[in-house]
């Protein structure tokens, strides 16, 4: 695998080419933060500012959020990892951005780290997909023979509990849950503005933060993620209680995989599972 | 803060029986938002409906709530009802509290309990509720008729004669259907070309009719007062604008194949008119049994055909046509008898069928009206004729098929009046119930037809009685003795079972129809809307429906054309108000409802990037407003927060 | 006294609504713990109905529809179909049994069927119990 | 004195509850009656005991031990009534107000006593197979369950014999039951008497679950039948001839003995045809053996003629002329057939004995099909 | 006053406190720690860098009742909730939170409007300050030094604990604390040798050193709205906000709440829950109209909030440097590094 500190250089490269030429007029990528282990996004627009660009192991962000907020028909450089490129495809596929504005600067890498407890995500939080599946540069050499489990190992232990010991669990969970609303914001698939849950008609639940009004809150927005959610992690990431969210997203996804037989954002043509149905659909499902 | 009125009625004891409608108004009495609540025995009747306008003016009520039978049952009256009395129909709610709980239970509790909570849910439904004005469109003032049997006919015919444009689609290349098999029609014998032919060429005369045959539906799109319906023209390989119906071409033709019309038991030739009076009186070309489509070589019937009408380049075209509604005609198919081995059908050639036996008699058939064997001359000396063969049995068709008896006793009586032989009736129960039936019953019974009762068991050519050789051999139980028969015949008949189209499931996808287990198409009610269908314009006439004999599907005919006439009659229509709109604050633009619509209604602004509803094209199913995450798109009438009001008071008790 | 399940059945206007009325004009007899709430077709439900049912209490949520393929409205239950089966996955793994979440095809003419499919899960949700896991208790 | 009767409900009801309740649907067409088999020779009419039940009239005794349970009108019945329920309530009905036919004492008698219709000594079940074949133990694969027809009656233990042997030579891993065994009941519950039939349900479950056997080759289409219908658990019950069938597609065991072109007709029993759905497999073990010619009657498969032993049938004597047995040989005969093979040691016995007393001894042979089959296997 | 108690005796001081009335002591869960009301003293931890969330939640719950009401037939029968805290305890508190009580007074108390809710929790509360442990280096997101907080500051504390090697040090700041001191048998009078640590110690706190920068309160009050129109540098500093409402929900010194009717079948309740500046709808009018409709506004609104408009309106900078807000920043946007380049423009 390239090194890091090796990206990060070709990261500035890249992006300051881009910006000279013109071929965009937006780089988003990662910068310093307030200290070297706590990067932050950023959007570029100057060619001299790609020198404040950094690349390291907490460079966790999925960019990708980021896109839905330009005007149509802007052209952007987005710095992507494997999951964040698939949130890049399903937003194409849902016409929020069009390939042909997006320079996708793929960065192919395993290790990154969690800011808060520093432990390694590939398939625990995140997809376990090493290389991005779509990129129009590569920062970095193509990881091959990665592999280091399946995204869905971390369920094993959910899905062989009870119905009454998962309610159990995820009560104490939700019951944590402040509304503070990072796990949406942070999404690169909620670019919901208002989201269901700030309408007020129709009142889907307590503008309070009631343990009900949690659950509609949280079991909701999984179904929206439903067949959408490329299991980036970053809602887990964001949560400030540290919510576990990413666990049912993933289920979810692995159901929808198994229902539908497509993953989310892996091809450009799919059309998303959600706003589709298939001649081998049959009433199995509802089993 | 809205003003309820709630209205609960007794449909006589329908609902008073098993609901304690006085308790349920008292009740009511106690929601929220309710000012006046009131039961009455007859809610649908003219004191009853006055007395909701009337409240409705006393209370100044701006919500009504009226507890009775289904909406789908009297929605519309009531809807008028509220509207008179100055209020906004979609402010009225109905609480079904007699298909779906009075009927359905026997205990008053229960029932009781239910219409409570049933009320209070409309109640929290109904303070949400908004007005909605509907909509109008222009209607398109020309019908298609499908199926050119007689009932189609008749549809046709009467909306001709009242100015309207038909189309008048038949598969085949001939209309006629069924009844010009026949020769005579029970009870009255008037012989069936004598009355068909007439209004068959009528048709054919009638300006204001096009007659499609040969032709297929291929697509239907639109809705009520404005589908759009393709249509495939088979390639007949025969010009009918050059062809004068010389009819030379069919006599030179070389190519044979068995004749449909005459059941099979003569052969046409491949280029062929169906029967002497098939309308239109032009010819076909069968490509299966066409010399030359088979070999390459022949083209006989170009050289002798003088108009030069034969073109064997043809091809199947397809026409566009637009109609305001839609008359289904598309008859029945016979059962097919083979599978029933006991009665040897297909296995011993003495037994017929009744179209077969039809087509015997028939002056213009295979035997121009003798009854003879299929070898074409032995004349049966005795015919048994088996009723009830996959009707009224739940191996095959649990249904009564309705014709049975009488074409039998018909068959009977033109049997004993074509040939010498004794014929038998073997049948389980004799039902006559039409006009001149009964009669025509008695009238067999005094010819010396020998009625056995009991189904016949079995059809065998053994016998151990040497005097029986060569018959038939027939048993059945005489039930009113109980003894076993064993009758010898030359002939059988078997009045096999009347089924659905082998194609009418498809039919039914084509026009949005439900069909119900046998395959016959659903009417909207068993009662009050025998020709109406779940999908508005789309009417169902004669056999398509259920087993008819020609006085019901004629009579199908005419009130379908009379429910087709009150679409087309008018020339803008209303239209249901209950559709979606988006609000595009809450709109994320994420082209769910774009992508699921089965009917193109919304669209995408690109300028704004929201969605919005062409509300012509909405049908109002709710799909879009399901498939919304920002729950930007309100289904009217049946809002997001509108069901889960209702849900909520459901729920409360 | 035994416990009588509270049971919404959401119902299509097309198929189940009126099979369901089939059913009162043979008059069959079945448990009345069902309440219905008529939509237009099985793909207005939105999935948060069945959440929200759960939370105001109801034992068990039973969905009805066209059989696919004779939906009213052409496609409507296919993709009512795969919602629905993505919500009874989401339940299920929030900790809600399954079985309360029941999606059954009747069509219109399909009276005595309606009639079975709600005894049956009446039935069911008597056997499973009162349903506390979403319902909502203030207090 | 008046000749009018009234309707004795109480009857109808009783008929009703002991498991005779789908008369209600009856609409006395007569296809029954113009199906069964008895109706060209006996005065038995199924359609005329229904409507005495149905009303509860009188008569239904002389009536009700007519059927010999074929399932023929059954399957052609247009309301789909269970006729056999109704005939096995009626006798159950009336054999529990002591009307039981003489014959049928002696064989009720006997399966009480010993567990068998043959009244045969229970310890001696086995005597047949001279000890020349295991018994079923735990680890086996399949239990042979003979009938106790195969095991007592002169005739059909040459039919256990052949079976036997067959297992034998097949190399599959197999045991009969001990003497233990008893009647599975199937008779005796159609002529009425539930209870002694669960003793005997019980009882065979016992066996069976004690030996822990999950499949289970039956010899009689009648234990079959009951296996799968009435004792209701979860182990594989085969038939005899389907093994059979099996074995020689799979190429286990080929027949080689030429039978020198000899004319076989087959006889589908009831219970395993109409009753088990079993049709080919006997067919097809006929068309394997070398030199045989397979001649179909008129009266076959679905369609097949019953021999009328089954009911109870084959313990009432019946006059001559007034055997469905005698009627069939007859069928036989005009196939030019020389060998009636069937499947069924009840039929085996009814057929045998109108052969006999038919005197057509010479004329044609009844073989069960594993008879055949061995003859063609050794040498 | 002071007094002490043996380390290992630290839950049966604990127990004491639940004995008189609702304690609140830091918890330590699974993720984190946090204020909890205790059931078990057990429970208690004292060994924490600070709380996820602040202890603001003691005195202003996250959602609170105020109202109840019935809809009938007539008009609505309406019952407010009454107010009454029982005397209760909030034990641990880190020198810059309690700080933070200070200020949020400012605004529940001295605005001319008294919020009741919050006057009555005040008053029936003691506080238990509690001091950083000068061993432990700062996290590097707190900033408490730059408002003039240090490790070991008493101010907003009725009792000051510190941490001596084997027992625990309890200071009387307020005659409040002094009451309670008194009242908790279970302590050790303190000696003049135990004085002398705490002093010592106090002092060496002293020491402990925050990110830190010269910030005067007019002075960046009235730089901010200098720079108030710069949006390019808004921008700039806000390019990757995300407007959840983290920040504020952590914040110990956020206040903002919204109001909402709530039913479910007949029962209704009026409740006042926090809101976030951040959020989109937060300042949403009936009409539509948002007059923060973008990101960089939304973050604006809360800087100057908090170091410009509070300052003129109560005297002081809204902020404890207590560094959460920075800790829990999904995207590390750190409020301190705004201001410094606030300062600088």
């Amino acid at each position: 695998m390239t090194a890091m500190k090796t990206i990060e250089e070709n990261l500035k490269k890249e992006a300051k080419q881009l910006l000279e030429s013109g071929e965009v007029a937006v780089v988003i990528a990662y910068g310093r933060g307030f200290d070297e282990n706590h990067p932050m996004p950023c959007a570029i627009t100057k060619a001299e500012e790609s020198e404040g660009l950094v690349f390291n192991e907490y460079c966790t962000f999925n960019l990708a959020r980021y896109l839905p907020k330009y005007p149509p028909k802007t052209k952007i450089a987005i710095a992507v990892k494997a999951a964040d490129s698939r949130a890049v495809v399903q937003l194409i596929q849902e016409e929020k951005v069009r390939k042909e504005d997006l320079v996708l600067l793929g960065i192919p890498v395993t290790g990154m780290k969690d800011q808060k407890t520093g432990e390694v995500i590939d398939n625990r939080t995140t997809c376990n997909l090493a290389n991005p599946v779509i990129h129009d540069i590569l920062l970095g050499e193509e990881i091959h023979g990665f592999k280091g489990g399946s995204p869905y190992d971390v369920l094993a232990k959910l899905e062989a509990m009870s119905e009454d010991e998962r309610w159990a669990f995820w009560k104490k969970e939700f019951e944590r849950c402040t509304r503070c609303f990072a796990c949406r914001k942070a999404c690169p698939m909620c670019y919901c503005d208002p989201c269901f849950m700030d309408a007020s008609r129709p009142r889907w639940a307590d503008k309070s933060p009631t343990p009900d009004g949690h659950l509609m809150y949280h079991l909701t927005r999984f179904y929206h993620l439903a067949g959408r959610c490329v299991d980036c992690g970053e809602c887990s990431r964001a949560c400030p209680v540290d919510i576990p969210l990413y666990l049912f997203h993933k289920k979810v996804a692995k159901e929808c995989e198994a229902l539908f037989q497509q993953s989310a954002g892996m091809k450009i043509e799919d059309k998303p599972a959600m706003v589709n149905y298939g001649n081998q659909d049959s009433d199995e499902m509802l089993k | 803060m809205s003003r309820i009125g709630v209205f609960v009625c007794h449909c006589g004891l329908n609902i008073a029986k098993t609901v304690r409608v006085s308790e349920l108004a008292e009740f009511a009495r106690t929601l929220p938002d309710v000012v006046v609540a009131e039961d009455y025995k007859f809610m649908c009747s003219t004191p009853g409906q006055e007395l909701i306008q009337e409240d409705i003016k006393k209370h100044n009520l701006d919500r009504v709530i009226i507890a009775a039978c289904s909406p789908l049952m009297h929605e519309k009256t009531f809807r008028k009802v509220v509207e008179n009395a100055g209020l906004n129909q979609y402010l009225l709610t109905i609480v079904n509290v007699r298909e779906q709980d009075s009927w359905v239970t026997d205990s008053e509790e229960v029932a009781t309990e239910k219409a409570k909570a049933l009320i209070n849910g409309a109640v929290y439904r109904a303070r949400l509720l908004q007005p909605l004005v509907s909509r109008f469109i222009d209607v398109n003032p020309d019908v298609m008729v499908v199926g050119g049997g007689i009932a189609g006919i008749q549809a046709a015919l009467e909306l001709a004669d009242t100015g309207k444009k038909v189309y008048l689609v038949e598969r085949n290349s001939t209309i006629g259907g069924h009844m010009a098999q026949f020769d005579k029609t029970f009870p009255t014998l008037d012989c069936s070309a004598c009355i068909l032919t007439p209004k068959m060429d009528a048709v054919l005369q009638n300006s204001n009719i096009e007659l499609l045959t040969y032709c297929e539906v291929e697509e239907v799109k639109g809705f009520v007062g404005n589908f759009d319906i393709k249509i495939r023209q088979k390639a007949r390989y025969v010009d009918h604008d050059k062809c004068n119906g010389c009819l030379a071409c069919t006599e030179k033709c070389p190519g044979r194949s068995v004749s449909e019309w005459d059941e099979g038991l003569v052969r046409r030739k491949a280029i062929y008119i169906p029967f002497p009076q098939a309308v239109p009186q032009k010819p076909v070309i069968d490509r299966e049994s066409c010399t030359f489509f088979k070999k390459g070589k022949c083209r006989v019937c170009e050289k002798v055909c003088e108009q030069a009408a034969i073109d064997f380049e043809q091809k199947d075209t397809f026409l566009d046509i637009k109609v305001g509604a839609i008359i289904l005609a598309t008859g029945y198919d016979l059962m097919d008898t083979k599978p029933l081995v006991q009665y040897g059908y297909g296995k011993y050639p003495g037994v017929y069928h009744a179209l077969e036996l039809e087509r015997l008699f028939n002056s213009a058939g295979p035997t121009s009206g003798k009854v003879v064997m299929r070898d074409g001359k032995t004349e049966p000396q005795s015919i048994a004729i088996l009723h009830c063969i996959g009707s009224r049995d739940k191996n095959n068709y649990e249904y009564c098929s309705r014709v049975c008896c009488m074409y039998s006793l018909k068959f009977a009586h033109l049997l004993k009046e074509k040939t010498h032989g004794d014929v038998y009736q073997l049948y389980i129960d004799i039902r006559a119930p039409g006009k001149g039936y009964e009669e025509f019953y008695n009238r067999l019974v005094e010819e010396d037809v020998k009625f056995i009762r009991g189904k016949a068991a079995r059809v065998t050519d053994k016998s151990d009685n040497p005097d029986h050789a060569g018959k038939l051999i027939v048993e059945v139980e005489d039930t009113l003795t109980s003894q076993f028969v064993t009758i010898p015949v030359d002939m059988v008949v078997l009045s096999p079972a009347m089924k659905p189209r082998h194609d009418a499931k498809d039919m039914a996808r084509l026009f949005n129809l439900s069909t119900d287990k046998y395959g016959f198409f659903m009417e909207r009610h068993p009662k009050l809307a025998p020709l109406s269908t779940m999908t508005d314009g789309v009417f169902i006439a004669g056999a398509c429906q259920s087993p008819k004999d020609i006085p019901d599907s004629v009579s199908q005919g005419t009130g379908a054309a009379a429910e087709a006439l009150t679409i087309v009659v008018k020339d803008k229509m209303e239209l249901e108000a209950a559709t979606a709109v988006v609000n595009p604050a809450a709109c994320c633009g994420c082209h769910n409802c774009v992508n699921v619509c089965p009917f193109g209604a919304p669209v995408f602004n690109y300028e704004k990037n929201v969605s919005e509803i062409n509300e012509a094209l909405c049908k109002g199913c709710g799909l879009c407003a399901a498939t919304c995450p920002a729950s930007a798109i309100i289904t009217r009438h049946f809002t997001n927060d509108q069901v889960m009001a209702e849900m909520e008071g459901l729920m409360e008790f | 006294m035994d416990f009588e399940p509270k049971i919404l059945c959401i119902a299509c206007n097309w198929c189940t609504y009126t099979g369901a009325d089939l059913a009162g004009t043979t008059r069959l007899k079945y448990p009345q713990n069902v309440r219905t709430v008529r939509v237009m077709c099985s793909s207005r439900i939105n999935p948060s109905f069945i959440i929200r049912a759960f939370q105001l209490g109801a034992d068990g949520v039973l969905v009805g529809g066209c059989h696919p393929g004779d939906c009213h409205y052409g496609t409507g239950n296919l993709y009512a179909r795969r919602k629905l089966a993505v919500t009874k996955k989401i339940l299920e793994f929030a900790g809600m049994n399954p079985k309360r979440f029941r999606v059954e095809w009747i069509s219109a003419s399909e009276g005595a069927k309606y009639a079975q499919v709600v005894e049956e899960f009446t039935g069911d949700m008597k056997a499973l119990g009162p349903q506390t896991t979403f319902k909502i208790n203030k207090d | 004195m008046s000749t009018a009767v009234t309707p004795y409900l109480e009857m109808a009801q009783a008929i009703a509850e002991a498991g005779g309740e789908a008369f209600r649907k009856c609409y006395q067409c007569g296809t029954c009656t113009g199906t069964c088999p008895w109706s060209p020779v006996t005065h038995f009419n199924i359609r005329k005991l229904m409507r005495l039940s149905q009303l509860g009239f009188d008569g239904i005794e002389d009536l009700m031990w007519g059927c010999s349970t074929c399932k023929f009108c059954v399957d052609r019945c247009p309301r789909g009534v269970e006729i056999i329920d109704l005939v096995r309530a009626v006798r159950g009905v009336y054999a529990g107000g002591g009307l039981l036919p003489p014959p049928l004492r002696a064989f009720v008698g006997s399966l009480t006593a010993r567990g068998n219709p043959w009244s045969g000594d229970a310890p001696k079940r086995n005597d047949w197979a001279q000890d020349k074949y295991p018994l079923f133990a735990e680890g086996k694969e399949y239990l042979y369950w003979t009938c106790c027809t195969v095991c007592y009656d002169p005739r059909n233990v040459l039919v256990a014999k052949a079976s036997a042997e067959i297992l034998e030579k097949s190399g599959l891993s197999w045991g009969l039951p001990g003497t233990d065994a008893q009647c599975c009941g199937e008779s005796v519950r159609k002529v009425g008497d539930l209870e002694l039939f669960e003793k005997l349900k019980a009882n065979n479950l016992g066996i069976i679950n004690a030996k822990d056997a999950k499949k289970i080759i039956t010899i009689s289409p009648h234990c079959l039948a009951t296996f799968r219908q009435e004792y209701g658990v979860d182990y594989e019950v085969i038939h005899f001839s389907e093994l059979l069938a099996a074995l020689i597609k799979s190429g286990k065991l080929t027949p080689k003995k030429d039978a020198g072109g000899v004319k076989v007709t087959y006889h589908d029993p009831c219970y395993l045809g109409r009753h088990s759905g079993v049709y080919d497999a006997p067919r097809d073990i006929l068309k394997a053996i070398p030199g045989v010619e397979l001649v179909e009657m008129d009266r076959v498969r679905e369609q097949s003629m019953c021999c009328g032993g089954g009911g109870g049938g084959l313990w009432i004597e019946r006059a001559k002329g007034e055997r469905l047995s005698d009627l069939r040989i007859e069928e036989a005969l005009s196939t030019g057939a020389t060998v009636l093979a069937t499947a069924c040691p009840y039929c085996i016995a009814m057929l045998e004995d109108s052969v006999r007393t038919m005197n057509a001894e010479d004329k044609i042979k009844v073989k069960d099909v594993t008879e055949l089959f061995l003859e063609s296997l050794d040498g | 006053m002071l007094k002490k108690i043996a380390l290992e005796k630290v839950g049966d001081l604990v127990s004491a406190l639940m004995g008189k009335g609702p304690l609140y002591a830091p918890v330590r869960g699974e993720k984190a720690v946090d204020f909890q009301e205790i059931r078990n003293p057990a429970d208690v931890t004292l060994d924490f860098y600070n709380t996820a969330m602040s202890p603001k939640s003691v005195f202003f719950p996250q959602s609170e009742d105020m109202i109840r009401y019935k809809l009938g037939k007539e008009a609505m029968e309406t019952e407010p909730v009454p107010i009454d805290t029982k005397p209760s305890v909030i034990l641990g508190v880190r020198p810059c939170d309690a700080k933070s009580f200070e200020i949020m007074d400012r605004h529940f108390l001295g605005a001319g409007v008294i919020d009741p809710y919050w006057k009555d929790k005040r008053e029936k509360t003691t506080v238990i300050g509690y001091a950083f442990d000068p061993s432990v280096p700062p996290d590097p997101a707190d900033f408490y030094n730059t408002l003039g907080i240090g490790a070991f500051d008493t101010a907003g504390s009725d009792i000051f604990m510190i941490r001596a090697d084997k027992e625990l040090l309890l200071k009387g700041i307020t005659e409040k604390g002094d009451r309670l001191l008194k009242d908790l048998a279970i302590l050790e009078a303190g000696s003049k040798a135990d004085e002398k640590v705490f002093a010592d110690l106090s002092k060496k706190g002293g020491e402990v050193k925050t990110r830190f920068m010269d910030l005067k309160d007019d002075a960046v009050a009235r730089k901010l709205v200098d720079v108030f129109g710069n949006k390019e540098f808004w921008e700039k500093v806000t390019a990757a906000c995300i407007s959840c409402g983290a920040c504020t929900f952590v914040c110990p010194t956020c206040y903002c709440f919204d109001i909402a009717d709530e039913t479910l079948f007949r029962d209704g309740v009026r409740k006042r829950f926090w809101d976030a500046c951040m959020f989109t709808d937060f300042t949403l009018e009936a009409s539509g109209h948002n007059p923060r409709p973008r990101t960089f506004q939304r973050y604006r609104q809360k800087v100057c909030h908090k170091y410009s408009y509070h300052v003129d309106k109560y005297g002081c900078i809204s902020c404890v440097g207590c560094g959460r807000c920075t800790r829990s920043c999904p995207v590390n946007i750190d409020i301190f590094s705004v201001v410094q380049s606030a300062m600088k423009q």
